[in-house]
């Protein structure tokens, strides 16, 4: 008896870890949330030096906080994307982190509209996007369309 | 006959010509599996509430009371039982089952005392001349009731004790010198509610010890006796924290015994190894035990005489959540063979 | 508790001292070693569970919690339904009882056990029977919480 | 993301041995135990310190039953920063639906298929 109820134990955990790691194509995007990534900052936009060059200097601006270890940076149309790890002591003060970063981009590129995130799964997103770009078959249409995709995820809190 | 304050003498020694032990899977795996009669390997004995379960138990143990004895219910003058369950429902519906003329009575765990007690009282006077009484409970259905859900995971502690899923029932006779070899009712000490205050539910044995301890002086006193005169002395379900604590007040109030005479049911009816924390209790336990492997014992000669003190716990669940604490009674009633 | 004390007797207070040198002790040490060890395998498996929705399916961290809770509450039912869950509660003490997994076995536990009283009056009428009370104090303390702050944000207190 | 998993562990297992408290010293029933961790996640919210706790630790912080509390408390300030007072009353159950809905609808299944084993 006691052995029929640790087994369905096992077969339950089991189950649930078995589910969880099904799929073992090991890309870069899978691996995102456990290994920093550290993906260069992409623009879906035209590739002119000025969004690459702005694309660069939000991810030096990000590199100065020391709470945030891991950054990926989409640029977009009409939006940047910005997600980012923060390190698991700074977790705490997350919502804060984010205040204050957004304010800071804001006021060095007034003209652009930053969404900002800390949420693994738009980080995850991200890096998917970015993965997804390097195939040249993927249309900049397309791209845009998946970014503003994560950009509404992001809004959705509840 | 009374005697003392609160005893009775019974003059004409009535019998108990035969017993039905029933039990569930939990006592099939207890250390007296084989004082059993008959043994279910499930809770629900094929029934679709455990309350209709725990009345099969009850007539089952009846049944094999009348077949042992070679009785039909018409025989029988009075049945005397009752259990724990809300309004005695279980016994009640057996007895509509049995049609014998009947008696419920609630003591909570002391029921099979204080039916084995009016039982003798009532042969002894010419009342009748055959009665049924005993006493059953349901390990699931007092669950419920008492506590919780049987499927809900709230953790018991050492204290808690766990309700015998068993009936045992005898048939009381007119001693007319035709049964031998069997055991005999002598005398009965009637309880008194004692209650020192205790509130935890989950410690029944704690509230229970002072109870069986009045009844057990009590008895002493009024039949100007003291333990040296039994073999065995056996509460009914004070589990291992009541038996410590009721053998201590005794010592106490001078009585003289070896821990070894002094047994408790709630501590013989399981193995060690069974999650049964402090021990057994519910009114199935004293008597399973006492009809079962304790008269066995005692027709194979290894106990002459015996006094069996059921306790019982007088709380509702009701009472408890208004913040009431814990009366307590305890019946003797002692059994010789002649 | 102390006024309970009160009301007893000197000899109903002399048996309680005499009793409890009887009394088994809880073992307070080991209950909360258990605990702590139930009640962390329970949260690191919601965990596991919060990245599986993050990353199959569009789920954030922030709204991964819901379909986590329910999974929760979905295992523990399955574990409750096939008599296992008592048995961890027994073991894990308020390690299994104050995840919402035992949230979950208290309302199943109920529900299950009523059965026999039939669905309206017995399910519908006692599913509630021991969660009951963590809902109505959750909601009335929630209430008192959010008037004071939405009064004192009102005022600009905050 | 491999650091939540160890911390979820640590606050989920602390979060279980207060319970554990409240059942042994405390000599609390479990429902006593269950309704005050739920007034506490409740207050927790009510001074911002247990949303910074989830950021923290995840699932250690939303699996015990003071997230209840705390998602009672933040779907009625939702409610009441765009509907005023009034939303209090109304936003109460708008977080917290899921885990209360998945319970009824579980236990009612299970009530159908199960049967209690003793």
């Amino acid at each position: 008896m006691r052995f029929v109820r640790f087994s369905a134990i096992l077969i339950c955990t089991g189950l649930l870890f078995g589910c969880g790691t099904k799929g073992d194509d090991t890309k870069k995007s899978e691996l995102a949330l456990i290994k920093t990534t550290n993906p260069s900052p992409s623009v879906l936009d035209h590739r002119t030096e000025k969004n690459v060059d702005m694309a660069e200097g939000i991810k030096e601006e990000i590199q100065n906080y020391k709470e945030i270890y891991d950054a990926a940076i989409i640029k977009g149309d009409k939006d940047i994307l910005v997600a980012y790890k923060v390190k698991h002591m700074y977790r705490f003060q997350m919502k804060k982190i984010e205040k204050d970063l957004k304010k800071k981009l804001e006021k060095k590129y007034p003209d652009e509209k930053f969404t900002i995130s800390s949420d693994y799964k738009i980080f995850l997103e991200a890096v998917r996007l970015q993965e997804k770009m390097k195939n040249p078959d993927f249309s900049r249409k397309e791209a845009n369309k998946k970014l503003q995709d994560i950009i509404k995820l992001q809004q959705e809190m509840t | 006959m009374l005697m003392g304050k609160q005893s009775w003498v019974f003059q004409n020694k009535p019998v108990i010509a035969a017993t039905g032990v029933t039990g569930g899977p939990f006592e099939a795996n207890g250390k007296l599996a084989a004082d059993f009669d008959i043994l279910h390997d499930d809770l629900w004995i094929d029934e679709d509430s455990y309350e209709k379960a725990h009345r099969v138990l009850i007539e089952e143990a009846c049944e094999t009371v009348l077949k042992k004895a070679n009785l039909q219910e018409e025989d029988i003058h009075f049945f005397i039982a009752g259990d724990l369950i809300n309004q005695i429902t279980p016994t009640s519906f057996s007895a509509r089952t049995n049609q014998i003329p009947y008696f419920g009575i609630f003591g909570a765990c002391s029921t099979s005392m204080e039916g084995l007690a009016l039982a003798s009282f009532m042969i002894d006077h010419g009342g009748a001349k055959n009665i049924i009484t005993g006493s059953g409970s349901h390990n699931a259905a007092a669950e419920r009731q008492f506590r919780y859900p049987t499927e809900y995971g709230g953790q018991k502690p050492p204290t808690a004790q766990w309700t015998v899923t068993g009936a045992g029932f005898a048939l009381v006779k007119e001693n007319d010198g035709t049964d031998e070899n069997c055991p005999v009712t002598v005398s009965a000490t009637i309880g008194k509610v004692v209650d020192m205050g205790l509130t935890d539910p989950f410690n029944m044995g704690g509230a229970m010890a002072p109870a069986a301890t009045d009844t057990i002086l009590a008895h002493f006193k009024d039949l100007n006796l003291d333990a040296s005169y039994y073999d065995l002395i056996v509460t009914g379900d004070l589990g291992e924290i009541g038996r410590n604590t009721s053998y201590e007040l005794l010592t106490n109030a001078g009585v003289k015994m070896d821990k070894e005479k002094y047994q408790d049911c709630g501590l013989l009816i399981y193995k060690e190894d069974q999650p049964v924390n402090s021990g057994a209790s519910g009114s199935g336990c004293s008597a399973a035990v006492l009809y079962g492997h304790l008269l066995n014992q005692m027709k194979k000669g290894k106990y002459k005489r015996i006094l069996v003190v059921a306790t019982g716990a007088l709380l509702s669940p009701m009472s408890f959540q208004q913040g009431e604490s814990i009366p307590c009674i305890a019946h003797a009633v002692s059994i010789e063979m002649p | 508790m102390s006024s309970k004390q009160k009301k007893k007797t000197p000899e109903q207070q002399k048996y309680d001292i005499l009793q409890k040198k009887h009394e088994t002790k809880r073992p307070v040490l080991k209950n909360c070693l258990r605990a702590f060890l139930v009640g962390g395998i329970i949260c690191t498996i919601g965990q596991a569970i919060t990245y599986f929705y993050i990353y199959f399916f569009n789920f954030t961290e922030q709204t991964a919690g819901n379909p986590t809770v329910a999974t929760m509450v979905f295992l523990a039912m399955l574990l409750t339904g096939f008599g296992v869950y008592d048995h961890i509660g027994q073991y894990g003490g308020a390690g299994s009882a104050v995840p919402v997994t035992g949230f979950s076995n208290a309302v199943v536990s109920a529900a299950i056990e009523h059965r026999t009283e039939g669905l309206v009056l017995g399910v519908g009428g006692n599913i509630f029977k021991l969660a009951g009370s963590v809902i109505v104090f959750g909601v009335f303390a929630a209430f008192v919480v959010a008037l004071i702050k939405t009064i004192l944000i009102n005022w600009g207190v905050l | 993301m491999l650091p939540m998993f160890f911390w979820a562990f640590i606050v989920g297992g602390i979060i279980c041995v207060i319970g554990q408290l409240l059942f042994d010293v405390g000599k609390l029933t479990p429902g006593h135990t269950l309704s005050l961790m739920v007034v506490i996640g409740a207050v927790l919210d009510g001074f911002g310190l247990y949303e910074p706790l989830i950021d923290f630790a995840g699932a250690g912080a939303t699996i015990p039953i003071t997230s209840f509390g705390n998602s009672l408390v933040h779907g009625a300030l939702n409610e009441a920063e765009r509907h005023g007072i009034v939303g209090v009353l109304t936003g109460m159950f708008e977080v917290t639906s899921s885990g209360i809905s998945a319970a009824i609808i579980f236990g009612f299944l299970g009530a159908l298929v199960f049967k209690p084993k003793g």
